[in-house]
């Protein structure tokens, strides 16, 4: 997959609800984010941030509501979600008893990219750590591991769950200088945190704002439960 | 060629991680000295229960390696990126399955024939019995991974895991040791219940990835 | 026949239907077992081989029949679980289950208390006993693997694959005595060649398996009832606590007491 | 009494939030029932290798219960606040054995009777396996609880288990079916494996709480 | 055990260096938290703020120096370091398939605590969410989940690791005051945070400038190896 093929893509969502168990989390997001684009959602602990980015990439059904990607020249064609998305977690995505660099070879060739190992470990500042276990890193120097993977292949799309915790005001700033980057080579990101980031290019969600009110008292209303 | 990359990084982890290679083998060298030490010295009646000995270690081996499938998986969020990655779901879980047989299984095929002699059993029924697993091991394997996939997310699952896998096993271990036992006794059968267990690998092998991915996709 | 599907699909409609379907059911059930035992018991005569233990035969087969077809009918459900989606097809699974687990049971324990005195031992690692009991523990497991996941949605697909492929345990219970040489009889009512047993027999024999195949279907229906409720009864529950988060406080001596 | 807390903390979390107690019950049989089908049906042959089968039980299901034993609480952070709080580590790791013991080991060893039964063993042979078992799991568990105290945090451990925990099993094995197939059978003796084996479980009660304290401390 | 029993409770930290592999994070670290004190080490991803952390907590053994805890009216006995402590790490030590309550309610009696669980649960804002499972958690009510613990038994002396990360402002501010009213009770902290963490109460330790130089070249100086 080419940079350049997704010069206009587009995420949009419409109208998405969610109940988890007995909380009700949100109701009726909607939101379209374009090439070059930067959405941050913000919201108290448990509001939801981390579900709707699950939803988004596809690792959750929504209640109600769709997630779609389009090209905007040819929208008719929804773009194939398999190769288009980067999901950056609340994990990282690391097995700690291997080395930084046996983790990352995994998962650029996994993923399909041709990233340089080398140069993406340099601009996150874990070369001189490659070498080592997993479980050597410190907290931030883990994440920053982990982010690694966003370079090694390509995706237009970037979910980022609190990219930045653990992180300090240098790491902090590398990690806002690469999606920045990201987001001028035409790809888009959505990211959920509770610290400042780039919020000059950010659009903001609040997704408390979303919250429905309380639950159906009737349990036999609706779809019968 | 993911599944490759698949398989290589899961052995490397398992040859890493301590129960995976080395407590199946502990397991199986136990069964070996628990028989002869139950039964007493008798070579007739050794060599009489060694198939089914060889057959159990690695059919029981197995699950103790089976447990660390996917569970670690969905806690350092590995699923998360395996699900959104490109590659299909039945890839990643023959992989998993693959890297069981390799890194499990097939050890333990390998060491059964040391075991066999140990149990007094003749060149005969050894081959047999090698054969036998070569053939019917990729079958637990596979079937085993359909059962550690339904139970991902789940800990400390591990005789929920037996328990569900298990019944699915018997008709391998049925053909398995009959393909055994009819290797070099003109009175029984061998090439039957050998094909049979290849037809089962086979089988598993469509199955399991198929099953396996469904098991994965439901944890949305 | 599609609107009486859907019917089923919708709990709510599922409850009134099965309102209306339970007592009927347990009624026919009630009245041909009492009819069935009575020609099992005082009708039927005495096998001239077996003597009077063949009356164990009255509950035996009609109890194993029960075992394959709950288990057949968990089949269908799974595939309506992976196919549609539907919870109400995971609710008749679940609740099936048990009752499939007790009819196994009680046809292993009758079939082993006629071995007794038939084969002269109450259990032989004959191929179909085996297969039954294999059976139970398919049963055992996956009621383990429902109970092991704290939301019934969760626990839904994952059991229904569990039953897909442990359906090939079916076939193999009902051919193994022709497949293997066993001390068990072969099928001698349901075949292709006609039944080969007794009509004096046959005929008690074809009401206990009525009523017992009814009888099943009222604890089913009863059983989805029931689970229908608990499921309901927890969302409330959830949103109890959702609503009050302190109302929970007395609680805790309990737990630690 | 910090004991108890932990002990029952662990077997809460064996046991899933569901508390499924029949489960190692229907374990055993699923294992059970393998070896007929391997064996095939001849009750004479079944009975013979009845005690390996019955202590096959309790050994898998042990070695399944180690794998969840400290490598969690390493990852979790479970295990720093056990080690900064006032408790000994080594009544943590006495906890930890225990609780593998009476959630594992137990009550697969309190129906190992009517396992034995259906592989028509006879009274005498069932009660010397059940209390063969009884004097020698203890030992397993103790033994298996050093081996994970030990691996837990190194994680490129593969060989070391087996080189930890094989010397340790064997000698427990082989006393535990030397014992079984003593009991009420004048050729062979009962008395002494049997006594050796409460003398290995006691040895093991002192051993593991030491020396697995001894390795968690080694983390430091 | 009992609080007023630390009044004059005092950590003393002497000459601490740590090399961990070929990295030499730290040399000579000295310090004195006194009772109501609290020490806020700062630096950057991987400068050894966790390291430090864990070695007063008798996590991990110092290469050189000493950590003490001195009683200051008697400073002749040290106090006892096995109920002196409550270590709060990267992790939140609970298990994830256990229930919230389960798991506080054993961290309670395994610590000996007295607390009232429903109390501390309220302060920490997670009372409605006691009989979940952990794993239903977002990430910032498993935080507040896994500090609850601190409540539950009495401890002099707090360390924690980034305390309020993954949690949202409001979180942090009750966090903050927890910890406040911790200290004017006599007791007292260290943490180790990227973030602000009650800055106007706090001395700082900026643990980057005790980072040794390159470590000795000459490798058979010294120990002798
Ligand atoms: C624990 C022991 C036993 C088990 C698990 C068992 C199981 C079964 C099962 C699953 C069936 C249904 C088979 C089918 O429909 O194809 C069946 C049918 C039957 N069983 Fe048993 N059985 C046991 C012992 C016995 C004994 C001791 C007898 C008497 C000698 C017996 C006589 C029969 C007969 C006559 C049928 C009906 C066969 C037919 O018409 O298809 N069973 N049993
Ligand atoms: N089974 C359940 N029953 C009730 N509530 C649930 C259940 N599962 C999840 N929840 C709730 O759903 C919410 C999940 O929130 P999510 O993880 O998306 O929050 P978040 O916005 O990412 O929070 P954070 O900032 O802490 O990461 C939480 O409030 C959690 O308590
Ligand atoms: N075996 C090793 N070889 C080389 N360096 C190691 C080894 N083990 C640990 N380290 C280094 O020691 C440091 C540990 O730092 P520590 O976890 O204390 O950092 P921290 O200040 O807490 O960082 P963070 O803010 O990211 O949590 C890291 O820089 C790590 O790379
Ligand atoms: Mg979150
Ligand atoms: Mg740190």
């Amino acid at each position: 997959m080419n940079m350049t093929s997704h010069a206009g893509l587009e995420l949009r969502a419409e109208g998405l609800s969610k109940s988890l168990g007995s909380s009700h989390l949100f109701e009726g997001v909607t939101f379209t984010v374009k090439a070059g684009g930067l959405l941050v959602v913000r919201g108290t602990n448990g509001s939801g941030k981390t579900t709707l980015l699950r939803m988004i990439a596809g690792l959750l059904d929504a209640d109600e509501g769709v997630v779609q990607f389009n090209q905007a020249e040819s929208s008719l064609k929804a773009i194939d979600l398999d190769a288009a998305i980067h999901y950056f977690g609340h994990h990282n995505a690391l097995k700690t008893d291997q080395s930084v660099r046996a983790n990352l070879v995994f998962w650029r060739d996994f993923l399909g990219g041709t990233g340089d190992l080398n140069e993406a470990a340099t601009r996150l500042d874990i070369a001189h750590l490659l070498d080592l276990p997993v479980a050597a890193l410190s907290a931030g120097q883990k994440r920053r591991a982990g982010f690694t993977r966003l370079l090694l292949a390509h995706r237009p799309v970037w979910l980022l769950d609190e990219p930045t915790s653990a992180l300090d005001q240098t790491s902090t700033g590398i990690m806002e200088g690469l999606v920045s980057q990201h987001l001028q080579a035409g790809g888009l990101a959505v990211a959920a945190t509770h610290l400042p980031f780039l919020d000059d290019q950010a659009t903001t969600l609040e997704l408390s704002s979303f919250s429905a009110g309380s639950p159906d008292s009737d349990p036999s209303a609706g779809d019968g439960w | 060629m993911k599944l490759w990359i698949l398989v290589r990084r899961e052995l490397a982890l398992a040859f890493g991680r301590s129960a995976n290679v080395a407590l199946p083998l502990v397991f199986f060298l136990s069964l070996v000295i628990l028989f002869p030490f139950g039964i007493g010295p008798d070579p007739q009646t050794l060599s009489l229960v060694g198939p089914a000995v060889l057959w159990a270690g690695p059919l029981l081996g197995t699950l103790l390696a089976l447990d660390s499938t996917f569970q670690p998986d969905v806690e350092d969020g590995t699923l998360e990126v395996l699900m959104t990655g490109s590659t299909p779901l039945e890839v990643v879980v023959l992989g998993k399955a693959l890297a069981v047989w390799v890194g499990t299984a097939l050890p333990l095929v390998i060491v059964a024939p040391i075991f066999g002699m140990m149990l007094s059993m003749e060149t005969t029924a050894l081959t047999g019995t090698f054969l036998s697993l070569l053939a019917g091991t990729p079958a637990l394997a596979l079937f085993g991974t359909i059962g550690a996939a339904v139970t991902a997310p789940l800990r400390r699952s591990g005789m929920l895991l037996s328990v569900i896998i298990l019944p699915l096993l018997v008709p391998t271990l049925i053909f398995g040791v009959g393909a055994a036992a009819g290797y070099g006794d003109a009175a029984l059968p061998f090439r039957a219940p050998f094909l049979l267990l290849c037809a089962l690998s086979l089988f598993a092998a469509v199955l399991a990835p198929i099953a396996g991915a469904a098991a994965i996709r439901a944890l949305r | 026949m599609s609107n009486w599907f859907q019917n089923l699909a919708n709990p709510t409609r599922f409850m009134a239907l099965s309102d209306k379907l339970l007592p009927t059911f347990a009624l026919l059930g009630s009245a041909l077992l009492a009819v069935g035992l009575y020609q099992s018991f005082f009708v039927a005569p005495a096998d001239y081989q077996q003597g009077e233990t063949v009356r164990i035969m009255f509950i035996h087969v009609p109890a194993a029949w029960i075992a394959m077809f709950c288990y057949a009918l968990m089949t269908a459900s799974a595939i309506g679980t992976l196919v549609w989606r539907h919870p109400m097809a995971d609710v008749s699974a679940r609740a099936a289950a048990p009752i499939g687990a007790v009819f196994t049971a009680l046809a292993l324990i009758t079939g082993s208390l006629w071995g007794k005195p038939m084969w002269g031992t109450w259990w032989v690692w004959d191929a179909r006993l085996t297969s039954v009991l294999v059976l139970l523990i398919i049963y055992l497991g996956l009621i383990a693997l429902w109970r092991a996941f704290d939301d019934p949605a969760r626990s839904a697909r994952p059991a229904a694959i569990v039953i897909l492929v442990g359906s090939i345990n079916l076939p193999i219970i009902k051919f193994s005595v022709d497949w293997w040489n066993t001390l068990h009889q072969p099928a001698s009512v349901f075949r292709m060649d006609g039944p080969t047993i007794h009509p004096d027999l046959l005929w008690p024999l074809m009401i206990m398996a009525l009523a017992i195949t009814f009888i099943f279907l009222s604890l089913h229906l009863l059983a989805m009832r029931n689970e229908v409720l608990a499921r309901r009864v927890r969302r409330l529950e959830q949103r109890a606590a959702a609503r009050g988060p302190t109302s929970r406080s007395q609680n805790d001596t309990r737990v630690h007491a």
